[in-house]
């Protein structure tokens, strides 16, 4: 499956990157023109799925691929590097860029929006940041693009430009310029003067030689720095950022930008801190707990919601913090778990949003209560809607199900019963703000139509989405489908990341050897 | 021919060019005439730089007469660097005034105004060339004479308060610089600053020295307009003509910086200032002051120059704050600093004289709905606040870096923090700007053909300074090369100045080879 | 004697200038001010500084004061009372004051003669200097040759202030003809004996411009003795007489070329293969070289402040002219 | 006694350049505040001209039989500020003179409220 | 030379007295014009005492011909200064004191009509 065979393969990386930033030139450009814009989005989209695949390939046949750009710093700079996690990430990422753009096709027309090319051209730009990110080599590379993306989701956010829409920019830009120029920029210097280095290595770049103490506070540090991992009392900027178009809170707030934050502290935990190290450090349950928490408070937050993107939006914050608490539960299996759960989530999640707005588009509909009897209009999105539901909820048969697995076990191994309970409430909370949803929508008549249910439902009455949306749907439901039944590559992938395996006794093996 | 006279050079070419340039009277050919002599002087300091880098000090005696009798010019490797800094601004200020001044300045005045750049840049040049410290204060009076007249020349007439002010004060701090110079050349009877250097230490810890020490450093901050002393600026600032604005705001309180260091370092010895005052307390303490307060002071104004005046106050203090910590990197991290610091706000004052341009207001009501109409200039404040901010791959995340490194070195990690919080208030004035820009509309009272984009002689220097922005962001072996070279240096005549008293001072062994 | 004497004219300068602080009426401040500079020129002449004296006489007391007179002229006499607390100033000066006394307590005994100032650097002048550069006025050569560099840079300071006035005032030539006729036009005493002075003024403007070397004296002084000999004209005969004699534009011309012949000597002796403002390069014999670097110098200055002076008289007094007029 | 001989021209020195220095702080009127720099100034002069005295020395221009000079290098460094100030002073009145046209009054109170003030 | 050291010396105090009674004067008297006069005195009669007890001092060389210059140049100039501030006291409008007091007479005689 690999179409650029002729290429060098460290080639790859710069083009992963370069392809969306050209492609976002090229939207600029032929922004004059919708289709040919559109077109070109498309295919930037296809090119860099494949190159993306490329790269995997090469990771599976263990070719190490590394660039090194410039040097900012004397023995310091941006340089890149492919890992599993990376690979993963990006996998996702680029899988669903494409199905978002088909989707925000649909949707910009249907809703008729103005100012679509910046939409476009700042889109590519996030990717292409999000590329950066992935396959970073270092901290400061990481922490460079974690910025760039930032700043560049900005217009995004206040696409609308309406008062609301500026306020949640400030409230977005507010928090993650905030926290990352705060607490971020300071713990990745901090390491820098501890140990000299911010490259990514297996196993971590501490030794014993530096005291608990300091690292205890890097990582509180790290924790709150990645912003985007929303880890409360950080999480304001998510819910703000809804004022955004749907696509935009689909692919960005549902993956690209926050999976870069939970995925930054993944990789940290992972490459900087060691997964060894981490055990040995105090506030690694006090930032497990809190994690928690936030699993817990913001699912109760969400049922309280009647705006379905706020709701999803809180449901988001919990599940990221399942990705948070995997991490820091400094068990191989949980590793494992929270890097599938990036995977999992992200097509569940982008699932809902997809729905979401084609309500918004076709019935103009956005609060919950509105939406009795809907199935009737739009049945193939309720569907769709369902899908996502369960497998955010982690009932098989959909992809949710092997993350919590892996998330669950690991908690057992690293004998937190507590997290475990947690995990379970929490599932309860989801059924509980997710399924009723779909269920009004199907079986409850619409309040105004008085009896519906006496004549019987026909194709006649029903109100679907613009066909791109649709598609889009269906490729991210099907995905949920297909993530539980042939999760393997991906597990694959996960397990060739050092120090993470999904498999209980060389976990333990690995503990013992650790 | 005249290689071996480059440190004369570099000062006696926009001296001579003054005077020229009135002589020239009409306002295209003067315009000419002093971009050229400018580019030449920007020339000579890039090979003075690269000479220092490469063979070390410079030495050069005005009329033959060793130092300490004559006036000795001396450039190393931290004066080159300004001095590059300096007139290459001058060159790009120059050129983009050619059109800001039409609107700003009366075309009677419009020679005056290239002498009085010229003679600026000449003092400025003077200030860093000379190695004698009251030569020092004759150009000092130089630039700041021509800084008077350059504030006055604007329009509105609040710029007549602001230069009188500027003035008042402006002489006062000459004044205290001339009374420190006194006391120091009472105890030792000479004015040659390493001959200072190598005498003071006989006399070291007197009352006089200190006082004189104190007196200096007074009258020093006056002119860099160090937190306390910095009222003059502002104003100043806000009411100058904006290429004015532009080329003072990046030039001249960054000579007064390198005043600074120079006398701390090179003549008092960083060792006597630093440990026996503890000068290095007193200076971080104003320096951490003056970046919250004016950060805050400039969040809360209405009128973008003034915002930007107050920002440049607190930058200052960010310049301060490396000399204060006493280290190769902190001192490197300041050095830096003025470089990265005059691209910054060089390119952001450039634009809101654009601005001005088009729109004829620099109120921040102005600048709504321009990132439509005016999209380079804007994007060009975009990148130039960015870099304020120190979002990485801009110059300012450089100097925010080593800066912090800095601090971290000597574990220091309370002020790490603090220089990275002072940066999130650069976010407040920067992002009140972009927002008013980007996410509003024109107002009606605008007619929208007007606002169009400015003529090329202005948007090129302004735009060449927003890619050094990013480009010096990226590639930063230059700036790292120089400054380093130039710390260690400095580091280097702290402590030879104390072991140069075995050496006779008279012989001008202890003074460097004059060429 | 001397230390008597030296007192003395402390205490008046003291006195002079606690009224200066009390008085309201700018008029006698500024006069106030005027004798305030005369005084400290007698306690130059009493501290052997001659050269400074003269100049202090002459550019101190005599042109600051006229062009304060000619300010005042324009901004009214009386200063208002100010609302203004004077504790923080006080507060100020205090500290200040105290630093400075603290100062002195290290400071050497006020004319020792084995303070460091006459043991380092001074030595060689004095002794050398006859020798070396050739003029007896050792403050001269020390001006011009040891540290001609500064003093180029002062020419340059004078000629920044003429652009700064220029920018600020510019000189307005009258057009309408009709306009009241200025000048002390009845007072025909004073016209004729300033005819008898005024060639007298400028004979001594140009001894003391070629004596300097000698004697006491040079460019400065010559410069504004020159352009005092002129403003009188200009009081006598009134403005537009006088830009009939010397026109502002020429001023500036001459302003200019002052700078410039003075800038030209170093660039020749560069062109000989000296540094800059190297004179012993301008002849085969370094002495005579010295000596033309020198005059030549000298008469740049001259020229320049001569210029300069003038033409700030003339920037304020065609103000003056103007606001009479309206 | 012989400590304040040494002394006394120093302090009263210091004296008159805090006169002076108070004059400029204090006033409220620009002209006098110009009159108050000039007046610091030329007590910094007396400073620097004090220090090049030599007891019992004569002005350094040579003639017959003089064998004590007083220091030339103060003077010429005093002739240079006196100079400068001058120029300074000029600029500065220049500045008054427009100030008063532009606002009608040249006390700094009553301009201040005339603009709003940054 | 003791001799001329002597007249020197009188003509010097007559020349101090001269000044100090001009100084009371320009303090005492009651108006413009009076004090002119009594100003005037000091230029005048004074220097010329002071410069000639000056003169009597030097050994007649240089300095002579410098004092006598000196003393030449103060003849030409106070007179003219002081006529020209009269007369410009004049052009303003100002009154002698008895040309006020006939102002004044004039005003009581039109009151007691």
């Amino acid at each position: 499956m690999n179409l650029w065979q002729g290429i060098e393969p460290s080639l790859l990386i710069s083009l992963s990157i370069l392809v969306p930033f050209i492609g976002a030139l090229l939207v600029i450009a032929t922004g004059k023109n919708p289709n040919l814009r559109e077109a070109i989005t498309l295919t930037t989209a296809t090119i860099l799925f494949t190159i993306v695949l490329a790269i995997t390939d090469h990771t599976f046949n263990g070719t190490v691929l590394s660039l090194d750009v410039i040097e900012l710093f004397p023995g310091l700079g941006i340089s890149f590097e492919v890992e599993p996690l990376g690979v993963l990430f990006a996998l996702v990422a680029s899988f669903l860029w494409i199905v978002t753009t088909i989707y925000a096709i649909g949707y910009m027309r249907g809703h008729n929006e103005d100012n679509q090319t910046r939409f476009f051209c700042c889109f590519a730009l996030a990717i292409s940041s999000v590329m950066a990110i992935c396959f970073s080599g270092n901290l400061l590379t990481l922490f460079i693009f974690y910025e760039v993306l930032t700043l560049s989701t900005y217009p995004l956010v206040t696409h609308a430009g309406t008062e609301a829409a500026k306020q949640g920019g400030r409230t977005y830009l507010g928090i993650l310029l905030g926290t990352s120029i705060a607490f971020l920029l300071f713990a990745v210097m901090g390491t820098y003067s501890l140990t000299g280095t911010l490259d990514f290595r297996a196993g971590g770049i501490f030794d014993d030689s530096h005291s608990k103490i300091v690292l205890s506070i890097l990582l509180v540090l790290f924790c709150y720095g990645v912003g985007k991992a929303a880890l409360m009392p950080f999480h304001r900027w998510l819910p703000a950022a809804m004022v955004a178009p749907t696509p935009v809170s689909a692919l960005l707030h549902a993956v690209a930008v926050v999976k870069a934050g939970v995925f930054s502290i993944l990789k940290i935990v992972i490459y900087i801190f060691g997964i060894d190290t981490l055990k040995e450090l105090a506030t690694t349950d006090i930032m497990l707990y809190i994690g928690a928490a936030t699993i817990l408070l913001s699912s109760c937050i969400a049922m309280t919601k009647d705006n379905l993107k706020a709701r999803l939006a809180y449901s988001t914050i919990s599940q990221l913090s399942y990705i948070v608490v995997g991490a820091l539960l400094a068990s191989s299996i949980a590793s494992a778990g929270a890097a599938l759960h990036i995977a999992t989530h992200a097509v569940g999640k982008i699932t809902l949003f997809f729905c979401a707005g084609a309500i918004m588009v076709a019935s103009h509909k956005k609060n919950i209560s509105e939406m009795a009897g809907l199935g009737r209009q739009m049945p193939l999105t309720m569907a769709a809607f369902t899908i996502g539901a369960i497998s955010i909820i982690g009932l098989p048969p959909m992809a949710g199900t092997w993350s919590k697995w892996y998330l669950t076990i690991g908690a057992l191994e690293a004998d937190k019963l507590i997290i475990v309970a947690v995990l379970m409430i929490s599932s309860l909370l989801n059924i509980a703000y997710l399924l009723p949803i779909p269920i009004k929508a199907f079986f409850n008549t619409a309040s105004g139509t008085g009896t519906g249910e006496s004549k019987p439902w026909s194709w006649s009455e029903t109100k679907e989405a613009p066909l791109p949306m649709l598609i889009a749907l269906g490729i991210t439901s099907f995905g949920c489908l297909a993530l539980f039944f042939y999760p393997q590559p991906l597990i694959d992938l996960i397990n060739l990341i050092p120090g993470v395996s999904t498999s209980v006794e060389a976990a333990s093996n690995l503990n013992g050897a650790g | 021919m005249f290689d071996q006279h480059l440190p004369v050079l570099a000062i006696i070419l926009p001296l001579i060019a003054a005077p020229v340039t009135l002589v020239l009277g009409r306002s295209i050919l003067s315009w000419g005439f002093a971009t050229l002599i400018s580019a030449w002087a920007c020339f000579i300091s890039w090979q003075l730089l690269a000479t220092t880098l490469s063979e070390g000090v410079i030495s050069y005696a005005v009329g033959g007469w060793a130092p300490p009798w004559g006036i000795e010019l001396r450039i190393d490797a931290v004066n080159a660097f300004v001095l590059l800094v300096v007139s290459a601004l001058s060159t790009l200020v120059l050129i983009y005034s050619k059109d800001s001044i039409e609107k700003e300045i009366e075309s009677s005045n419009h020679s005056l105004f290239y002498t009085a750049h010229l003679l600026c840049l000449a003092g400025l040049s003077g200030i860093l060339v000379t190695g004698d410290a009251f030569n020092l204060f004759v150009f000092l009076e130089i630039s700041s004479l021509a800084t008077y007249t350059l504030v006055s020349l604007a329009s509105d007439r609040r710029c007549l308060t602001a230069a009188f002010r500027y003035l008042v004060m402006g002489t006062i701090g000459a004044t205290f610089i001339l009374i420190g110079v006194g006391m120091l050349y009472m105890k030792t009877g000479t004015l040659n600053m390493l001959d200072l250097a190598s005498r003071i230490d006989v006399y070291d810890s007197s009352r006089t020295i200190n006082t004189g020490l104190a007196f200096i450093m007074v009258g020093v901050s006056i002119k860099l307009a160090l937190f306390p002393l910095h009222m003059w600026l502002p104003p100043a600032y806000t009411h100058a003509p904006s290429a004015v604005t532009a080329f003072l705001a990046s030039t001249a309180t960054k000579v007064a910086v390198y005043v600074m260091i120079r006398f701390i370092f090179t003549i008092f010895g960083a060792d006597h200032v630093f440990d026996d005052m503890s000068m290095d307390l007193i200076l971080m303490a104003l320096a951490i002051i003056a970046i919250f307060k004016c950060s805050y002071m400039a969040a809360v104004q209405s009128n973008v120059k003034t915002v930007l005046a107050y920002s440049s106050v607190a930058q200052i203090g960010y310049m301060i704050l490396g000399v204060s910590l006493v280290s190769v990197t902190g001192l490197m991290a300041g050095l830096i600093h003025i470089f990265n610091h005059a691209l910054m706000k060089g390119a952001l004052f450039m634009a809101v004289g654009a601005v001005f341009y088009r729109v004829g207001s620099v109120d921040i009501q102005a600048f709504r709905g321009l990132g439509k109409h005016m999209p380079l200039t804007m994007a060009a404040f975009t990148i130039a606040g960015m870099s304020i901010i120190g979002v990485p791959l801009t110059v300012g995340f450089i100097s925010k870096w080593y800066l912090v490194t800095a601090a971290l070195e000597q574990n220091n990690w309370v002020l790490a923090a603090l220089v990275l919080g002072g940066s999130l208030l650069a976010v407040v004035y920067i992002g009140r700007i972009l927002e008013a820009a980007y996410f509003q509309k024109l107002p009606e009272t605008q007619d929208p053909k007007k606002i169009k984009e400015v003529p090329l002689l202005m948007l090129a220097p302004m735009w060449i300074l927003v890619l050094a922005n990013i480009y010096f962001g990226i590639d930063t072996s230059l700036t790292t090369e120089a400054a380093s070279a130039a710390s260690e240096l400095l580091f280097q005549n702290t402590t030879l100045s104390a072991n140069q008293l075995s050496t006779d001072p008279f012989t001008s062994k202890a003074l460097g080879v004059a060429p | 004697m001397a230390e008597l004497i030296d007192l003395v004219l402390l205490a008046m300068l003291a006195l002079t200038a606690l009224r200066i602080i009390f008085l309201k009426d700018l008029f006698a401040i500024v006069m106030l001010f005027g004798i305030y500079s005369f005084l400290s020129a007698l306690i130059f002449i009493n501290l052997d500084a001659v050269d400074v004296a003269f100049t202090e006489a002459s550019v101190g007391a005599g042109i600051s004061t006229v062009l304060m007179l000619g300010t005042l002229a324009l901004t009214g006499r009386k200063e208002k009372k100010s609302s203004r607390s004077s504790i923080l100033p006080l507060f100020v000066v205090c500290v200040t004051g105290a630093a400075l006394i603290y100062g002195t307590l290290d400071m050497p005994p006020f004319g020792h003669p084995d303070n460091p100032i006459h043991q380092h650097v001074a030595p060689r002048y004095i002794e050398e200097s006859p020798k070396e550069v050739g003029l007896p006025n050792m403050v001269t050569s020390v001006l011009a040759s040891y540290r001609g560099f500064d003093t180029f840079g002062e020419t340059v300071v004078v000629f920044a202030a003429a652009i700064g006035v220029l920018s600020l005032l510019g000189i307005r030539r009258r057009k309408d003809k009709d306009a009241p006729e200025s000048g002390l036009e009845t007072h025909h005493v004073l016209h004729v004996v300033a005819k008898v002075i005024i060639p007298l003024v400028i004979l001594f403007a140009l001894y003391v411009q070629f004596h300097g070397d000698f004697g006491p004296g040079g460019g400065f002084q010559a410069g504004v003795i020159g352009a005092a000999a002129f403003i009188l004209y200009a009081l006598v005969f009134g403005l537009p007489k006088s830009f009939a004699v010397v026109s502002p534009k020429i001023l500036q011309l001459m302003a200019s070329f002052g700078v410039l012949l003075y800038a030209s000597v170093g660039l020749y002796s560069m062109s000989k293969g000296g540094n800059f403002l190297d004179y012993n390069k301008l002849a085969a014999d370094p002495l005579a070289g010295q000596h033309y670097g020198i005059i030549i110098i000298e008469l740049g200055v001259g020229i320049t402040v001569f210029a300069v002076m003038l033409s700030i008289f003339y920037a304020f007094a065609s103000q003056a002219e103007r606001s009479n007029i309206q | 006694m012989n400590f304040i001989l040494d002394y006394y021209n120093y302090w009263i020195v210091v004296f008159l350049m805090m006169t002076g220095f108070y004059i400029v702080i204090s006033a409220n009127n620009l002209v006098k505040k110009i009159v108050g720099l000039n007046v610091f100034q030329t007590s910094v002069f007396m400073l620097y001209i004090s220090m090049g005295k030599v007891t019992g020395g004569t002005a350094p221009i040579v003639a017959e039989g003089v064998t004590q000079y007083s220091n030339p290098l103060p003077h010429v460094l005093i002739l240079t500020a006196i100079v400068v100030g001058v120029a300074t002073t000029a600029v500065g009145l220049a500045l008054i003179i427009r100030i008063k046209r532009a606002y009608g009054t040249v006390e700094e109170n009553e301009f201040d409220n005339k603009d709003d003030a940054i | 030379m003791f001799v001329l050291d002597i007249i020197s010396s009188i003509l010097l105090i007559a020349g101090v007295f001269f000044g100090l009674s001009g100084a009371v004067g320009l303090f005492k008297f009651p108006d413009f014009f009076t004090r002119v006069h009594a100003a005037s005195i000091t230029d005048s009669i004074a220097a010329i005492l002071i410069i000639g007890g000056l003169l009597l001092q030097t050994s007649f060389d240089l300095n002579t011909a410098k004092l006598l210059f000196i003393l030449a140049f103060l003849m030409i100039t106070s007179p003219t200064a002081s006529h020209a501030l009269a007369k410009s006291a004049r052009h303003g409008g100002l009154l002698t004191l008895a040309e006020v007091k006939e102002e004044k007479e004039e005003k009581q005689q039109e009151q007691s009509h």
